[in-house]
């Protein structure tokens, strides 16, 4: 397993610099722009001289390179000096964001507590929510349940989160004043009293984009939970005396769970980019947020951070999607 | 075989439908068949002609919808399995009856491991805590026939090859003494050499254990070298009910008797050409007006159009159900 | 082996092993079968007869109701839809208007047949061209087991890629052109349903090949192994037929995505021209005015949803009645 | 009075920005969410009030002539910064101060957005700790660019010394919690997000702010922010509400909150291309002067194409009481506001009768009309993508039908179409369209560089990489010749005057601009909140030292 | 049929196919799965050729590589005069009609989307130029070969019982008329009533058509039925090859030994009088086969040489071949055999 992993690592690393220089080069002939976010009342000359201090006028074979050497060499090695007080990165230049002029990763750690909490959240949430639907309806199979539940998660499914976000604002927020319409990213939990207010204010999102997440995972979870309960071995499990919850709960679950939990893994990446909107509605300033942000002012080596750590996350989900199946199901065993 | 002893298990008139949509599938009817201590029963009969559902009925085994148990009752232990609540019913299964299913390679949770598996029953019907079930569990590994039984336990199924996951069937069935063991063709997956090997061992445990069985299976050779009396089934009914050698010997059903001629053996004269039972298999949807074998029987008559046999004493412990008697070569009377 | 007892049991169960049963009359062609089957699945057919009923009211409906749906009429703008007045009497409705006008007096109804339009050509086939070249990819990588790595990585370099700059490259390289080829609209469509398309295809390759791969080592390839038959035909007559279910299911997810993405590009800009109406533009532009104009966003959020779970259910329902083993006899 | 008290009393104050600010360096981004951010802490030494008159901030007085601050040849100005004013951190602000700020923004490789501001100035004399002279290179009739508005103001030099030319982004610290002068602080920086303030303790007036905290949010939308001001009350202040009036007006009816308005010298308009952007023209041609217009560049069909539209309505649909129709490039001050009302009235007759006299006719019969060449009247109108501009150009578009002019609408994100990309054929300065509509303004209130904006120098070509700020190629000697008059004069009067004349030339005159609508801004203030005026000239945020809670006297 | 010796149609040496392992982090090949492993024999025009052992053994395997329906590791090929042991893939298309297989699972080598009659067809798309109407007509023809009813050609494969898919399966590899047909154990998913009627198809279509078969099996007895020969394999080696008779009357090699004494007699009377020989254990792994004889590790007569000398394939009667260290000497079989006999009494457990 061990060894699997590894290679599987080291195979990756030329995909991700294949697809770090693809990213850059698309980044490249986009027409955007940094300075377009700029008032026109800006004279061009001057826009000019501040394109140049970006660092644009040099051709894309100098910026790539340098890009890759300070991500892969010089941001390391500050986190390192960070952490243990040494003094590898002397003072070398980090990737710096064009719109904020700060350290790019600063500005993403930053960010990763407020998407952990609600992006994260709502996927634990959509989560957990889906994984019962999925049980009782395939245990149940053709039942009004089964079937009321495929009707909600469809709907849920098929509407654009650029309305639920709204509506529920004006439902729980304007027209109930029972939980408010914009996130409050500077809140810190220290007590009870704190906690229940993170909560009230997470609910609204994280029940948005939990409806997208409880759609899909429960049908895979249905599906997977009918193609289990048909097995020779949920009959062993009852003919054993066992009773139906732990026959169904315990060994039709942990059968079904594990194209499950790889069909979760595989859709982390997404969820980490794809809440823009809802990031948007709420105000939760998270990564997507961030990286909307930044696409939109054509913050090159803010975008081309987040993305291609994107693609790192997509690498790793789907390795690790495959190391999960290996230690879920004891029959693949990796070497 | 204590023959006047009272029987462990006692079915009478089993009926089992499945509900499709082709209308309702009689897979099982009005079987009846009793089980002395200690002895071993030997079910055949082709594939489909209801032998686990009999035995799965028994138990509750069958999901329902689409099956139904309709009637009949099933006496063990003083009470109707057919009537019992839900807890008694679970209590018996696995307890008091063992099962094993006939695919070793599916029957096991391929994502628990084997020690797991077996110490299941035994703290659910024993209350025993983890420690006991794990030396019990080593024990029933040894019992089986598994060598380096303590370090297996915390293999997965998929280590073991078919043989030993069916003995590890084997043990999880055993694991509580049970009364009666229901082996639903355990040995049908398995190669001759491996079959032999779990033969040799039910042999062995069942004088060790001093259990009924019942042994379904298909095949004939098998029956003849392990049961004490055997019930060939047909079309959801018991075509004809014997004693072993009696059965061999004197077979009495039409299709029995087709049976053993189909079948080649590896001894004595080889056939020029199989004989073979033509025609297909019913189709059992409706419940039965007539003999189930009248299409392929080559002694059928009007009669057996009409009327579903019922099952005539042929001989001590003998009975078939057909109208027409091989002994005397002519139709009994109505 | 191990089929054994299922498979018997199911022969059983069907009068073909019969054979005194009275064989289908060989003029009656299998797609009766599959319509037989298919009217069976309640689902799907209110899911079909929904979707007639939008197909014809964004094709035949603006024949019946040519009101221009660009056409801005100020002094009649911000009515509400005729049935608002059975509950309140002094809202703003008429019958000229039957589902009302927006802010600046475009009739709702017309532009919900010509966003209708709109939105279910670029979601048929932005989502064709997904399911297309998901499964084309998938079956490359799942059948030839070189192409496997090489095509794989490829998904995760596309799923990597931001969609926002892609299509803004793609309109810089291509809009012109297109423009030039098939007119403004024409041009505009092409380019957004190919944005669409190759942005989306990603997750039905995957569990395309993971299909194939399984498929592959059936018994049934095998045997056309056996009687020669070349690569190009295991494919089309051996796999793809069988790896149907899950194409269906990812062409069913597949609309509605392609239907809210339009919507969404519409929304950062890179959609179709402004006076051009699809269901998710009128459904975004008219969230700021839920509150008083609730119809505005149900109307095509309702459109759209429906579209997409009637297209569900039969999907659901061909997927059954495609499959000759659930079709029966 | 409810308002007075020590300071700090009133707690917190919320503020909504829906673009997020990214950075508190003016210097070092141009944007306006920034500028306004910072504003809260960094202060310049003059800035404007909600008339447009100048008021001394960090300064005793405004110099001018009279008073001797401004030398006679107009070469100089003089300030003597307020003995009162010290750091957050408590050390005085110098001259030296001020002089670095001129260095920081003019150090080579640094980038500064505001070198505009310090382009005519020459050097920065420290006349002693409390007096600064700028010298600027030739006579400068507005010498209040440098130093005064938002756009400048003055940064420590002890924080950002280490931080001149190239080393600028570096001082992440410096960049996002500068030491300033004004009423707050920064507490906490949070990018694109959320800054959070607290009193300046060491704050010149005394009781002020009343603030303790302020939290401004950013991120979200226009509407959002709008709703949370004035219908569920979770901010008390929010940013340039771009919203249609009736949401607007549907949301203040909560009452939780106020709109505000102000006008200053935004002008959204038409711009017409005088050259052929058409794709067939060839590439280096397409869309410079070489390629003269087909027919935009006939007058008559530029008044045409002004005159049939009706402003008021667009007033009305996109701006409410955030708008007022014009006709002017130079909507104010009054001092440059030309009286050109011709524009106001719809008058779709005439601009018909003008394109049938300058012979555009029909010939065809498919309601479009044809130049004398056969080439139809058919018009790419180009804009960023925005609600309201959306629905500007539905509008249009169909008043030119009317006129027989055929209109393809297109709108473009706008980072790509602001963005000044040479490679992007979708700029408004490569201007690949017939029409464009934006809107622009000038800082500050003189006009001159913004009207410079249209000498033929200014033409973007290929050559230029498509710079270049006279988007519509727009070419007259004359006009060039009263620019640079303009230039010399120092009379205020009489630049007014050359002004108005200018800004004649390409509206009224030529039709070469279109205005539409002068907007004014529009913002929302909580119900609670007191003394919020709202200005145009300068930062929204230019008096939040005076803002108070109202009712609330703890 | 034996009397008179006929040429080899299909002929087979030291046929090898090992399945590699890849392992580590450079996924270098760690190893292999032997499951064929150096395989000889021939098959005679007009006979049948039955290949018995234990599941795993590599029957399906050898079966497949004789067809190159893999690539094969090593070895030689022949089938009607053509080596084809390393031609390439493309090129054995065309060879293809003279060779066809009988899969073992009706059920699962059947595309479960196509009508019987285009499965059928299949192979006469790919190989003939026939109109669709004489296609058609064959397939009709073919259908009556094997006893199906024409009026089942538009059914689907899930549509028919066991026997009647195995009939499809034979349809469909006999549309091309090939002279060699390798039946992967065709009865072994059916029922025992219906296994007759599909050897006694096979047996009629091989008289009626001249085939030529490689019948697997893991039934002894069904095998002993058809086979005209019978070849015993044991991880992935002929132990032992003879002619029916002589192999199910004198089995040489202990390992076909134990195999015959271990199929269960179907009469009571018998089956308690005959000797039961049980195997200990479990097969081991093709991919770490013993040093020595396979057998090994559960010879009932291993000697110390079995764990170090692989034994040789020989002849040592006439047409009777077996690898068994017993029979090292073939000037000398008496003394050998006497030998094998007093092993036998001593490791064997006696069953009665
Ligand atoms: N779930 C079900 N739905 C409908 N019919 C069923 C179902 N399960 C079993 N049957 C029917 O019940 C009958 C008896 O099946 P059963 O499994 O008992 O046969 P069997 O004798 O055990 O055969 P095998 O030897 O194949 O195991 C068959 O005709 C089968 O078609
Ligand atoms: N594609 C493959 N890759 C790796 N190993 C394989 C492959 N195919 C077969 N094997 C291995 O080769 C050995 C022989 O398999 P084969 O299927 O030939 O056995 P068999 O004798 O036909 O068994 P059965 O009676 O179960 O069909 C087995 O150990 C099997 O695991
Ligand atoms: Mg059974
Ligand atoms: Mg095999």
């Amino acid at each position: 397993m061990l060894t699997y992993t590894l290679r599987r690592l080291l195979m990756s690393i030329p995909t991700l610099l294949f697809i770090a220089f693809v990213i850059f080069m698309l980044l490249e002939l986009a027409p955007g722009d940094p300075m377009a976010s700029m008032p026109l009342t800006i004279p061009p000359e001057v826009k000019q001289q501040m394109r140049e201090a970006l660092g644009l006028g040099q051709p894309w074979y100098v910026r790539f390179p340098l890009w890759l050497n300070q991500f892969f060499i010089v941001e390391p090695q500050y986190w390192f000096d960070n952490t243990f007080g040494t003094n590898f990165a002397d003072g070398a230049q980090r990737i710096i964001s064009f719109q904020s002029r700060a350290p790019v990763f600063d500005v993403i750690a930053e960010r990763i507590p407020q998407t952990l909490w609600v992006v994260g959240m709502s996927y634990v949430v959509g989560v957990l929510i889906a994984l019962p639907i999925g049980i009782i309806s395939a245990y149940k199979q053709y039942s009004v349940f089964d079937q009321s539940g495929t009707f909600i998660t469809m709907i849920g499914f098929s509407i654009p989160p650029f309305f639920t976000g709204p509506l529920l604002i004006v439902i729980f927020a304007v027209q109930l004043d029972w939980l408010p319409s914009i996130y409050d990213t500077t809140h810190q939990v220290v007590d009870w009293e704190t906690f229940k207010f993170q909560m009230w204010q997470m609910v609204l999102p994280v029940m948005v984009l939990a409806l997208q997440t409880t759609a899909q995972i429960a049908r895979y979870m249905r599906a997977s939970m009918l193609d289990n309960l048909g097995q020779d071995y949920v009959r062993t499990a009852r003919a054993k005396g066992l009773t139906e919850s732990v026959v169904v709960m315990k060994h039709v679950l942990r059968n079904s769970m594990i194209p499950v939990i790889t069909v979760i893994a595989l859709g982390i990446p997404s969820i980490f980019g794809g809440a823009i909107i809802t990031e948007q509605v709420f105000k939760v300033n998270g990564l997507g947020q961030l990286l909307i942000l930044a696409l939109q002012g054509s913050d090159i080596p803010m975008v081309m951070t987040i993305t291609f750590l994107l693609a790192v996350l997509i690498v790793l989900m789907n390795l690790i999607a495959d190391v999960l199946y290996g230690v879920f199901d004891p029959r693949i065993r990796y070497d | 075989m204590p023959d006047g002893a009272l029987p462990v298990l006692d079915v009478r008139d089993l009926k089992t439908v499945f509900k499709t949509r082709a209308g309702e599938v009689h897979a099982v009817n009005d079987v009846s068949f009793s089980l002395k201590p200690g002895e071993l029963l030997g079910v055949v009969g082709e594939s489909g002609s209801g032998k686990s559902v009999t035995m799965m009925s028994l138990l509750g085994l069958l999901p329902s919808p689409p099956a139904d148990v309709r009637g009949g009752t099933v006496a063990f232990d003083g009470k109707d399995l057919l009537k019992v609540d839900r807890e008694t019913l679970r209590s018996v299964r696995g307890g008091k009856i063992g099962f094993v299913f006939q695919d070793p390679m599916t029957s096991l949770n391929p994502v628990f491991t084997v020690g797991q598996q077996i110490a299941e029953p035994l703290r659910k019907h024993m209350g025993m805590n983890k420690k006991q079930a794990a030396a019990r569990s080593q024990e029933l590994l040894e019992l089986v026939g598994i060598p380096d039984a303590k370090r297996r336990l915390a293999d997965y199924p998929h280590q073991f090859s078919g043989g030993m996951r069916q003995r590890v069937m084997i043990a999880i069935a055993l694991a509580c003494d049970p009364q009666v063991l229901i082996a639903d063709e355990p040995t049908t997956a398995l190669d001759v050499t491996i079959q032999a090997q779990i033969l040799e061992l039910m042999k062995e445990l069942r004088s060790k254990l001093g259990m009924a069985v019942i042994w379904i299976t298909h095949d004939l050779g098998v029956i003849a070298g392990i049961a004490d009396r055997v019930i060939v089934m047909y079309g959801g009914q018991i075509a004809e009910h014997a004693p072993v050698r009696e059965l061999f010997g004197n077979p009495q059903h039409p299709y029995t008797r087709a049976l053993l001629k189909t079948i080649p053996t590896i001894h004595g004269e080889r056939a020029a050409r199989l004989t073979v039972i033509e025609g297909q298999p019913p189709l059992m949807v409706g419940p039965p007006v007539a003999c189930p074998f009248r299409d392929r029987c080559d002694v059928a008559f009007e009669r057996c159009t009409r009327e579903n046999p019922p099952r005539y004493d042929v001989g001590p412990g003998h009975d078939a159900a057909c109208f027409y008697d091989a002994n005397t070569g002519a139709p009994r009377d109505a | 082996m191990t089929k054994r007892a299922p498979q018997a049991s199911a022969d059983n169960l069907l009068p073909a092993g019969d054979p005194v049963a009275p064989a289908p009359a060989p003029a009656r062609n299998q797609w009766w079968d599959v319509w037989d089957q298919f009217k069976t699945h309640k689902g799907a057919l209110i899911g079909l007869g929904f979707l007639i009923f939008i197909t014809l009211f964004v094709l035949i409906g603006p024949l019946l109701w040519d009101v221009d749906p660009t056409k801005t009429d100020i002094r009649n703008k911000d009515y509400r839809p005729i049935y608002t007045a059975l509950w309140d009497s002094s809202a703003k409705t008429g019958w000229h208007k039957p589902l009302g006008s927006d802010n600046l007096g475009r009739d709702i109804l017309a532009n919900m047949m010509q966003g209708g339009r709109i939105s279910l050509a670029v979601g048929w086939t932005a989502m064709i061209l997904a399911v297309f070249l998901g499964t084309l990819i998938g079956v490359m990588a799942g059948y030839f087991r070189r192409l496997d790595g090489l095509l794989m990585r490829f998904t995760d370099l596309v799923l990597a890629l931001p969609l926002l700059p892609l299509l803004l490259v793609m309109m810089l390289l291509f809009r012109d052109p297109l423009r030039a080829a098939f007119g403004p609209e024409n041009g505009i469509f092409i380019l957004i349903v190919i944005g669409i398309g190759i942005t989306s295809w990603m997750q039905t390759a995957r569990i395309v090949r993971g299909d194939v791969m399984a498929l592959k080592e059936r018994e049934f390839v095998l045997a056309a192994r056996s009687i020669g038959t070349p690569a190009r035909r295991m494919i089309t007559r051996h796999l793809l037929p069988n790896v149907l279910s899950p194409i269906m299911v990812s062409a069913t997810l597949g609309l509605a995505t392609a239907i809210i993405t339009e919507s969404a590009l519409s929304f950062l800009g890179l959609g179709f021209p402004p006076d051009f109406a699809t269901w998710g533009k009128i459904l975004n532009d008219s969230v700021p005015r839920m509150v008083q104009f609730p119809e505005r966003v149900i109307l095509p959020g309702l459109a759209i949803s429906l579209t997409v779970l009637s297209v569900n259910y039969i999907g659901d329902g061909l997927r059954d009645a495609l499959d000759p083993r659930i079709r029966g006899h | 009075d409810a308002h007075e008290g020590e300071r700090g009393r009133d707690g917190e104050v919320k503020i909504i920005y829906w673009q997020a600010p990214s950075i508190m360096n003016p210097y070092l981004s141009g944007g306006t969410k920034d500028i306004e951010a910072a504003s809260l802490v960094l202060e310049p030494l003059a800035r404007y009030d909600e008339n447009g008159t100048m008021v001394p901030f960090l300064a005793t007085e405004i110099p001018t002539v009279e008073n001797g601050g401004v030398s006679e040849d107009l070469q100089s100005i003089t300030w003597t910064i307020d003995p009162d004013v010290t750091w957050s951190d408590g050390t005085a602000v110098t001259a030296r101060d001020v002089q670095f700020t001129f260095e920081y923004c003019t150090a080579e490789g640094g980038g500064c957005a505001q070198g505009a501001k310090f382009g005519n100035v020459e050097s920065v004399e420290i006349i002693d700790d409390k007096t600064v002279k700028v010298n600027f290179d030739g006579p400068a009739p507005n010498p209040y660019q440098a130093f005064v508005g938002q756009e400048s103001p003055i940064i420590q030099a002890a924080q950002f010394a280490e931080c001149l030319g190239p080393r600028a982004p570096e001082c992440t610290d410096a960049n996002f919690q500068p030491i300033g002068t004004g009423p707050f602080v920064v507490t906490d920086f949070r990018v694109n997000d959320v800054i959070q303030f607290a009193a300046n303790e060491s704050y010149r007036v005394p009781n002020k702010p009343a603030f303790a905290t302020v939290t401004l949010k950013g991120g979200g939308d226009a509407t959002a922010a709008g709703r949370a001001v004035l219908e569920t009350g979770e901010f008390d202040y929010a940013w340039n509400l771009q919203l249609a009036p009736d949401v607007i007006a549907s949301m203040a009816e909560a009452g939780q909150g106020t709109p505000v308005s102000a006008f200053g010298t935004l002008v959204e308009r038409i711009e017409m291309n005088l050259t052929n952007p058409s794709p067939d023209v060839p590439e280096g041609e397409r869309s410079t002067v070489a390629a003269p217009h087909p027919f935009l560049s006939d007058p008559a069909v530029r008044e045409a194409l002004s005159i049939a539209i009706d402003r008021d309505l667009l007033v009305e649909i996109g701006y409410g009481q955030a708008g007022r129709p014009t006709c002017n490039l130079v909507p104010a001050p009054v001092l440059y506001a030309s009286d050109n009302t011709a524009c106001l009235t719809q008058d779709i007759d005439r601009a018909n009768a003008l394109l049938d006299e300058a012979g555009y006719m029909d010939t065809d019969g498919d309601g479009v009309r044809e130049t004398p060449d056969g080439l139809p009247l058919s018009i790419l109108y180009q804009t960023s993508t925005n609600a309201v501009r959306q629905d500007f150009q539905a509008l249009i578009k169909e008043w030119w039908t009317e006129i027989g002019v055929e209109t393809e609408l297109r709108n473009i994100d706008g980072s790509v179409f602001f963005g000044g990309d040479p490679g992007s054929p979708d700029t408004f300065q490569r201007f690949y369209a017939d029409v464009e509509m934006y809107a622009n303004n000038f800082p500050g209130t003189d006009p001159q560089a913004y009207l410079g904006a249209y000498l033929c120098d200014n033409i973007p070509s290929p050559d230029t990489q498509w710079q270049g700020e006279n988007i519509n190629r727009f070419c007259d000697p004359e006009y060039d010749a009263l620019w640079a008059e303009m230039a010399a004069t120092a009379d205020l009067d009489e630049r007014g005057r050359i002004g108005k004349q200018l800004n004649d030339m390409v509206t009224k005159d030529s039709n070469v601009i279109v205005p539409l609508v002068d907007r004014g801004r529009v913002s929302a203030h909580s119900n609670t909140l007191g003394g919020v005026i709202l200005n145009t000239w300068d930062s929204e945020l230019w008096n939040v030292a005076d803002w108070y809670r109202i009712g609330d006297n703890r | 049929m034996l009397d008179d010796p006929k040429e080899p149609l299909v002929s087979v040496r030291d046929l090898k196919m090992h399945f590699p392992i890849y392992k580590g982090l450079f996924r270098r090949r760690a190893g292999e799965v032997k499951a064929v492993d150096g395989v000889s024999f021939d098959v005679m025009e007009g006979e049948t050729l039955g290949l018995v052992g234990e599941s795993g053994c590599g029957k399906s395997t050898c079966g497949r590589a004789v067809l190159r329906l893999y690539d094969i590791t090593s070895g030689a090929i022949s089938i009607d005069g053509k080596e084809i042991g390393n031609t390439a893939q493309s090129k054995l298309r065309t060879m293809r009609p003279t060779m066809q297989m009988v899969f073992q699972d009706p059920q699962a080598s059947l595309n479960p989307r196509m009508t019987v009659e285009a499965i059928i067809k299949e192979p006469l798309d790919e190989h003939t130029k026939l109109s669709e109407k004489e296609k058609r007509d064959k397939v009709g023809e073919l259908m009556d070969a094997v006893g199906l009813n024409r009026k089942f050609a538009k059914r689907y494969p899930h549509a028919f019982s066991g026997g009647q898919r195995q009939r499809i399966g034979i349809a469909r590899a006999l549309a091309l008329n090939p002279k060699f047909i390798v039946c992967d154990e065709p009865i072994a998913a059916l029922d025992v009533s219906i296994q007759a009627q599909v050897v006694n198809l096979l047996e009629d279509l091989q008289e009626q058509f001249g085939l030529t078969y490689l019948f697997i099996s893991h039934d002894l007895s069904m095998v002993r039925h058809i086979a005209t020969r019978v070849a015993v394999m044991y991880l992935g080696k002929i132990v032992e090859l003879a002619p029916r008779e002589a192999l199910y009357a004198d089995p040489l090699h202990p390992y076909t030994q134990a195999l015959l004494s271990a199929v269960p007699e179907p009469d009571p009377s018998l089956a308690s009088r005959t000797e039961r020989i049980i195997l200990k254990g479990d097969v081991p792994s093709p991919s770490n086969p013993p040093e020595g004889c396979n057998f090994c590790t559960r010879c009932p007569a291993v000697m110390d040489i079995c764990k170090r000398i692989e034994p040789d394939y020989r002849e040592v009667k006439p047409g009777h071949f077996t690898a068994c260290h017993l029979y090292n000497d073939p000037n000398d079989t008496a003394e050998f055999t006497a030998g094998h006999e007093a092993k036998k009494s001593t490791n064997k457990e006696r069953v009665t």
